[in-house]
Order: structure tokens, then C-alpha cells, then sequence
């Protein structure tokens, strides 16, 4: 009787789904639990002028290097153990794209008042910086009682889409995100219009107990498609189940060293399809058994 | 044939029609009859809809009333800081039972005459005003009458409606989204001029004046006003796999038919 | 070497820490994980003029009945199973105190203002409501943007002293909190100069694990002291350790029906030790034996 | 007698001795030697200090650098959205290490040269403008010179300070905070005129006209400017629990004694 609904899709399908010129917000933190497997698909697809908004890795660098960024909207971009992306730096230094750097905490405020529906949230954080320069059209208010303080109205950040990666979906949506911290993976589904969620396994139905149902971030309502894709995530941290791939990371940084480098790790590492992809980088077992970093 | 079937049933059909069609939203419904209606919406034409376990999870079975044998499948997290985030963010649709009703779909839910020193308090605003302003709302009331649908505004603005006069330029009132009222004796909506309350059907046996007659302010009367529909074979099984104890027999005084003699 | 510190102390102590006029903020949610205790032990003090910050449960009709409640701000006030307190109803009908009605998110949205340090938060719930009565210093703030949204300034709900209860305490302040839902424990320490809580068992240091740490709610820098009080959220529910106690409710209520029935339940229920108080309702293995509620 | 004891080791001791007094707040030393004064300082006169396990949950017992055996008992959760929480309540402390620093306590980590089209671009903002705009702050600069301490305002303003002219009347910046500056040659503080960097005691062997030679800005000379302490043998010891790999001999080039020859 129960009629139902399923929102599983591929990488393709989704990226065939947006169009030039989107706001678009990566989940995850640095190198950590980034959805690579969807980047990718964008890499690999004609998508281009895009607004990306993300507490950047190596994904920032890639998508800036392919050049399909217009503008960034960024706390900082860094892949931790290999600190500064070289593709980011020549591409910040060349004025590539718009770069709107922002404080991190000032990021996920403007995530917030857009998942909150608020025009803007007040705050002193970015008052006095060079924020007020990165962001000429960020403006002040000031508060209606006695105290008359004069604070930075941060704007609502409004995605069109946002990308994230998960450890385990169902096919209505639901997902869990294991390892020890959400970021803020929450706030740019309930910011955004639409949601895609990576995740290593799709699975029927997830039946969560009263400890891992808080490891559902954001309600399925807005999940609007899932992507299966086993070490999705790779070359950052998917904890439990693997950690950085240093190696890989280490080529690609080095990419930007050589004459052609991006075309020649596009066309070589990137290729054209993520199955092969993650064959080239050793296959499931070899990624699931990348030690999680030590810090 | 179609089983015989009571008031509360037609109710819960009524209720979870308001339901249909409303998207990925969660589901709230308040009291038994709501709450069986979200079930039963879940389980019939939208089983997209979003719903709790009435304490802190979200499930995709809908929890039978009454005691428990085992622990649901969850599949997510219903916090209270939750609930806020998805009322602000106008994923939901709350059905509750006000205090008072008006006109212009303002509810009250704080206490029966004026703030500063009511004369029957009751528990506070809750979280009208916020769900009003937000999302999806709709009313269940068991006793039709002008004591809950008034004649001015309702004493206590909790939740807000389309009175003109409360809204001042530049405030935003565009997500104010009242859909139903489901009461003993029809289903209203704010589908009006201006939003003005409607009677959508009548419950079988019902006739408008009645309910006008029930109600503090003008209704209005649409073309070929109809009958509200009842639960088929199916709505009713489903119904009492939600309510296996039959609590929905408690809701109204002796359970009466859903035709009045 | 190491030298250390230790936040325990007793009600009592706790208590003659606070002075008449404060504003009060008390965590749980309703009849749900209320730190009775504490609350007790300012019904026997003489404590008064008191501003109460709450979602309202039993304590609140209790410092009603007592009179020490000058100012009350709140969400709602209810025993669920006994939906309108009796003694609640009474004072506001005879205009006891000076009612501060607000919707449920408003007040959270107040605390969190208070949490960032923020004069204000901008929302639309409120607008269009009796809010706006009920709190007649509040302003609007219009949108310094373009779409010039005017938007309800919910004012920061600064707390003199957080009172909150929690299941495990250790003397350097660090809590775990389990049950369900936090409701908004964490908020209400972070809006507050000083936060006491106290914990049904008082350890000398709490070793969590990574499940279990997300469930210290405010980190121990919020936390001023920490009493040791076992079922100290009775009559209040308090899983997984117990349910509430509808008995002790219902009797609590019923005596507001009698003629000087507030003073009788003052003198022979409240008492004048919480030792005492336990044993009256049964002893700790009996309230432990209260079962959870089924909704 | 006390051991001999490094340049790290005593800078060492001097971020530590940053983190005393500062109540029960959040002590974030960034990078090697401000992690290993974070913890000296809270295993000797500061236990109330609250300290991460480098991810997302605090601890106790501060952690060894280096690879770990076991997990660390913890206390409680530090994921990045609880970070903002305490960033912005005031309750930490931040001692990290930016690109330039101005006569002012402004910094950036964004990169050297205009913000549209820097020559050498960093990582962003990071934290800092909300850092320094809410909580306690310090610096370490392992190379003082005068790339670092800039003569003008720093190239894109990271973190704030007290140049007058970045605030506007009404902004708050009464929880601007900036504590001490420990580089490879002196401590300094912000407590000359108007909150003017001034130099807190020089490490052994160094001269102020040394400092004020590699600082692109005037510096205060204080009365009766002292050697800045080394550690004890009981810090010592504490040290090398902290740093049992002894990573601290490779943030200084050849690992010197704190004595200049």
C-alpha cells in the first residue's frame, strides 16, 4: 500500500543537474571528510563559474586549478599536512577568482542565518580586519537597545547546492557521518536549496539506535540526493574507515611544480572515471587501510 | 462494502489529508487524532513526511499510541535545538488544538482574557508564535463553538495569522501558511478572499448553518460545498494498527458515528 | 606538583553564593531533568525578588508558591501529564508576578545571544504576536540590506546563575549528561556569570570516551561549582536513571487546591533537609526504580 | 644545580608562563613549542586550564607530542562548532604564530602584498579576526625580524589590534587582548603607552638595540629590563614528558643553548 520514494542517483546525474554560475558549498574541513568523488564529477564535467563556499582542501585547489571557480567564499584553504595548496597560492596570486577570504567562525555564522532564514546575524568577529576589504559589501548595524553597539551584519550565506560527504545512507536520505566531529556539515545542507550526499555505502533503509541517530546531521528533508561511492572521500579523512592519503596528496601538490602539471594530473589521476580512479589509487582495501592521522 | 466507522475516524482522515501533498516536511501532529492522521499520512499517500517518536528521534514507522514492546528503528535526531532549526527553516507542519481561534487564523494558547492578568491561564505562548511565522499550520478541534472560534481577535496573539494590522512595513509575512481546521463538525481552510476561513466540506449529517451558527464570525460558504470523505477499508486498517488500545474511542464523548442521526 | 582544584559544595552553600534580585536561569525542559535539588534548597533559604529564566516545570510553580519569583520569562510552564500547574496558574491569574511570555525558540535564540555576547539575535517569531505585549522592551532592527527586512531584535537573556542538573559530575566541573535530548543545558551555561549543577553522582575525575564526551553539553570553564545529589531532579524524569514521579506531582499539585495548601507541601514535603526529602518520597532505590515515560 | 637547558626550552617556559593566571580558559598554543608551554603551564601553575587533544575533544592530562599509545582519557568535546562557541564567549587563550605582526598587535596569515593580488598568499584568515576581536592573545615568532615586524600596518589585517583607526565609533573592542609576543630573542607584552609593544625580558645574551634592530618598529625599553627565566629541573623534567621524541630541538636551527655566545 505504502507507496515510496527514492533519491539514490550517480555523480554524473548530479552534476548534470547544476548549472554554470551556482553557489556552491562544500562540506567537511581541510583535508578532512571532503566528497571527492562529487568534485571529481565536477572536474570532469563542462561546469563552470561556479561560487564556491568551503572550509577548503584539496578540493578548492583542484576545482580553482581546473578553473572553474569565479569566486571563493573561504575561512582558509589547506590540506593541514601539506599546509599552503600550491594551486591555490598561484591562483590567489595571479587574481585567478574573486577571493572573499572570511574569518572561520564568520562562515559558518553566515551558513547559519541563511539556515535560519535571517537576512544576517550580528557579531564583532571581523570588526577592525581586513574582512571589511576581502567583503566591500559586507555592512554594520546597530543594536536597537541602549547599548547601541555597532556590530558586522554578516550576511546569510545562500547556497544553490551543497555537496557532502557521509559515512552511510539510506535511499530515503537519512544519513550517519561517523568520526569525532561534525564541522559543520549541518549547517550548509540547512542553507542550502539542494543537498547531494556521497556516502561509502548506500544502503536500504538505516536503522539507527539512540547513540548514532545524533551522527544523522541534517534531517533527509534536506538530502536531495544520495551518491554511492566507496572511498568517495579519498585522498582526505573519512574516519572510521580511513585516513588521508598523504602520497596522493604529496603527487598533487607536486603537479604544480611541472610545465602543463594540472592537465597532466586531470587527464592522468583524475581521468575520466571514478571506478578507474580509485583502482589507480589502489583500490577500496588499500584506502581503507590508510592509518588515521595522530595529531 | 465499507465498514461503519465513528466520528474520530472520519477526523483522522481529515487530519491526514492536511498532510497530502505538503512535501518533505516533518509532520506534527498534536493529540491523538492528529497524530494518528500524520501516521496514517505517512503510511498512505506521503510517506515522504518527516516524523518523530514524540520524545527526541526521528522514525519512518510511525509509533503506535500506547505502550511499547521493544525499541523503534530510528533513523535521526529530533533535539529540541532540532525542532527549532527545522520550525525556523519552514520544514513543518504543526497541527495543534488552540484555546481560541479568530477570524483572521490568530491563535491563542497562553490563557482566556487579558495578558496582564488572565482570567484562566493556561501554559504559555509555547511555540506558536514561532511555528506561525514559519511554516505549515493547521488546527484540530474537538468541540466546535464560540468559545474557541471567537468573535474579535482571540485574547492572546500567540500564534499569528493575516490580521493586516499586526504585520508592519517591512516585516515579513510571507511565510505565515495556515491550511485547515479540522473540527467536529467540517473541515475549514483560509482559501477565502484574503484568506478569509472557509468551510471546505461538511461532516456527514452537518449542515453549514450549524457550524455557523457554532463559529463567532462569518464563514464562508463555497459553491457546492460537499461532504467530508470518510476512511476506506485500507485508512481504516491503518488506523488501527496506529491505535491498537483504540484510544481515538476517548476523543469524543460516547464515540459517536461519523453521520450525525 | 601538579596542584588542582575541586568545585564541590553543597546546596546550602551554593545558595549563600546568591543574593536577592538575580537572574536565574534553571535548565531541563518541563517535568523533565530539572535540578530539583538546587531548587529546593532556595525554597528553604530566603532567597527572593528573584528573575526566573525557564522552560517551566514544577520549580517554577514551587518559587511561585513561595513568592520568590519577582519576574518570570518563559516559554511555557507544564507538568505534562498535569498540563497547567495549579500553583502557576494561580499567580499569574491573581498577577503574582510580572509574566515575560515567549515562544519556545525565542527564549533559545535569547540564551544563545547572551552565549556569543551579542546585544541581540534577529528572528521573525515574535513578530506579528503578543510577544511583542508581554516584552514591551523589545525592538526591531531593520536589515542593513537590500531587502531591508524589519526583524524582531530578541534581546540577549543574560543570567546572573545557571542551575542545571546533570547524571555524573567531577570536582574540577566536568559533567555527562545522558538521556535523550539537551535541550538547552549548554546554552543556558553560556549565558550565565556563574552555572552551578548538580549531578546525581559526584566523581573525582570523569574518564569519557569518544561517544560519550559530546555528552558534557558546556565545557567545565562555565561550571562554578557542582553539588552532589542523588535523584536531585526528582520528581523530575532523569534518564536512563529514572522517571518522573507522577505521585509526588499529582500530590504537589493537589495541594494547591487546599487552603493553605502551598504552606503545608512547603513544611512537610520540601522540608527542611533534602536527606530527608528523599526518604520522604521513597529512598533513592525507589526513585530509581521510577520508570521512564513512554510518549 | 640546574641543568643546562635550550633556547626551545626556555622559550618553552615563556609560553607557559603566558597561559598563568589566566583563569579556566581554553589554552591553544599552536605548534610545537607553544603546545609544550600550554601543557607545562597546566601540569605546574595553571591546572585549571582547559586543553584539546589536538581534534575535537578536551583533556585532562596534556598529550605527548608524537605518536600515541592507547586513547587518551577524555573530558569533554571540542568539535569545531563548540571552538566558535568559546572563541566567541572569550574563553581561550590563542598563542600561534602569524606572518607579520605590526606595531599595533595586528596580524596576518593571509599572505604578504594587497589583498586582491597578494605576491605570496597563505592559507585565508583563518580564525583570526574573531580570535583576536573576542579572547586572549599571543605569538610566537621562532625568527624575529623585521619581515615579521613590519615598520607600517601588515598587509591584510588578520587579527585586530589597537590601531585606533580600524575602529569606528560604537564597535567594541574591549575584548581586544593581546598578551605577550615570545620570539627567539625576547618576551614582549602590550603594556607601554596606549598599549605599545614593549620589551618584557630579554632571553640571555641578547642586547635591546639587538631586538630593536630586527624590529621594524620603535620598541619600549622598560626600567630595569631583565633576563627572561629558564626552566627549573622540575620543568625540565615535565618538558621531557611532554616532548618524549624531542621535537622541540628542531624548531630552532642546530638546537642552541638559551645562552648566546
Amino acid at each position: 500500500m505504502t507507496t515510496t520514494f527514492d533519491k539514490r542517483l550517480t555523480a554524473e546525474a548530479m552534476v548534470a543537474s547544476l548549472a554554470d554560475g551556482m553557489t556552491i558549498g562544500i562540506g567537511g574541513w581541510g583535508p578532512r571528510r571532503k566528497p571527492m568523488a562529487l568534485v571529481r564529477a565536477i572536474l570532469r564535467s563542462g561546469l563552470k563559474d561556479l561560487t564556491v563556499v568551503a572550509y577548503g582542501g584539496p578540493e578548492v585547489g583542484m576545482l580553482l586549478a581546473a578553473g572553474k571557480i569565479k569566486t571563493l567564499i573561504y575561512g582558509f584553504v589547506s590540506m593541514d599536512v601539506i599546509p599552503a595548496d600550491p594551486f591555490f597560492r598561484h591562483a590567489r596570486q595571479t587574481g585567478a577568482f574573486e577571493a572573499r577570504e572570511l574569518d572561520e567562525g564568520l562562515l559558518q555564522w553566515g551558513l547559519r542565518a541563511a539556515a535560519m532564514r535571517v537576512p544576517f546575524l550580528p557579531t564583532r568577529t571581523g570588526l577592525g580586519s581586513d574582512v571589511l576589504t576581502a567583503n566591500p559589501d559586507f555592512r554594520t548595524v546597530t543594536s536597537p537597545y541602549d547599548d547601541g553597539e555597532v556590530l558586522l551584519a554578516m550576511p546569510a550565506i545562500k547556497l544553490d547546492v551543497a555537496l557532502l560527504h557521509a559515512t552511510k545512507a539510506d535511499r530515503l536520505g537519512n544519513t550517519l557521518t561517523m568520526g569525532p566531529d561534525p564541522f559543520f556539515d549541518d549547517l550548509f545542507a540547512r542553507a542550502a536549496t539542494r543537498t547531494f550526499v556521497s556516502a561509502d555505502e548506500v544502503v536500504e533503509r538505516l536503522d539507527l539506535d539512540a547513540a548514532t541517530a545524533k551522527d544523522n546531521f541534517y534531517e533527509r528533508c534536506f538530502v536531495t540526493g544520495v551518491v554511492e561511492t566507496t572511498c568517495g572521500a579519498h585522498p582526505t579523512t573519512n574516519p572510521p574507515r580511513h585516513g588521508w592519503d598523504f602520497k596522493a596528496m604529496k603527487a598533487y601538490a607536486a603537479a604544480a611544480g611541472e610545465e602543463g602539471g594540472w592537465n597532466a594530473y586531470r587527464r592522468d589521476v583524475i581521468g575520466t572515471d571514478e571506478a578507474d580512479y580509485i583502482d589507480r589509487m589502489g583500490g577500496v582495501a588499500t584506502i581503507n587501510a590508510l592509518p588515521l592521522p595522530i595529531f | 462494502m465499507t465498514q461503519e466507522f465513528t466520528l474520530a475516524e472520519l477526523v483522522i482522515v481529515a487530519c491526514a489529508d492536511a498532510f497530502r501533498g505538503n512535501g518533505e516536511i516533518l509532520a506534527s501532529g498534536v493529540g491523538t487524532l492528529p497524530r494518528i492522521g500524520a501516521g496514517l499520512a505517512k503510511l498512505t499517500h506521503s510517506p515522504e513526511l518527516l516524523m518523530t517518536d514524540s520524545e527526541a528521534f526521528l522514525i519512518e514507522d510511525p509509533i503506535p499510541l500506547g505502550p511499547r514492546t521493544g525499541t523503534p528503528a530510528l533513523s535521526g535526531c529530533m533535539s529540541y535545538a532540532r525542532v527549532f532549526d527545522i520550525v525556523w527553516s519552514g520544514r513543518r507542519h504543526a497541527m495543534i488544538g488552540p484555546l481560541q481561534i479568530d477570524r483572521f487564523g490568530q491563535t491563542n494558547l497562553s490563557g482566556v482574557g487579558p495578558y496582564a492578568q488572565p482570567k484562566i491561564a493556561m501554559l504559555g505562548m509555547r511555540g506558536l508564535p514561532g511555528n506561525s511565522a514559519n511554516h505549515i499550520n493547521s488546527m484540530f478541534v474537538p468541540n466546535h463553538s464560540k468559545r474557541i472560534f471567537v468573535e474579535g481577535e482571540v485574547d492572546i496573539v500567540g500564534g499569528v495569522g493575516y490580521n493586516p494590522a499586526r504585520w508592519l512595513p517591512g516585516m515579513n509575512q510571507t511565510a505565515v501558511d495556515l491550511r485547515r481546521i479540522v473540527t467536529d463538525l467540517c473541515i475549514m481552510d483560509f482559501e477565502g478572499p484574503d484568506h478569509a476561513i472557509r468551510v471546505r466540506s461538511l461532516h456527514p449529517g452537518v449542515t453549514f448553518d450549524q457550524v455557523q451558527d457554532a463559529t463567532g464570525f462569518p464563514l464562508i460558504r463555497p459553491e457546492g460545498l460537499g461532504e467530508t470523505p470518510g476512511p476506506d477499508d485500507a485508512a481504516l486498517a491503518v488506523i488501527a494498527s496506529l491505535d491498537p488500545k483504540g484510544m481515538r474511542a476517548s476523543v469524543f464523548k460516547d464515540n459517536p458515528p461519523a453521520r450525525r442521526s
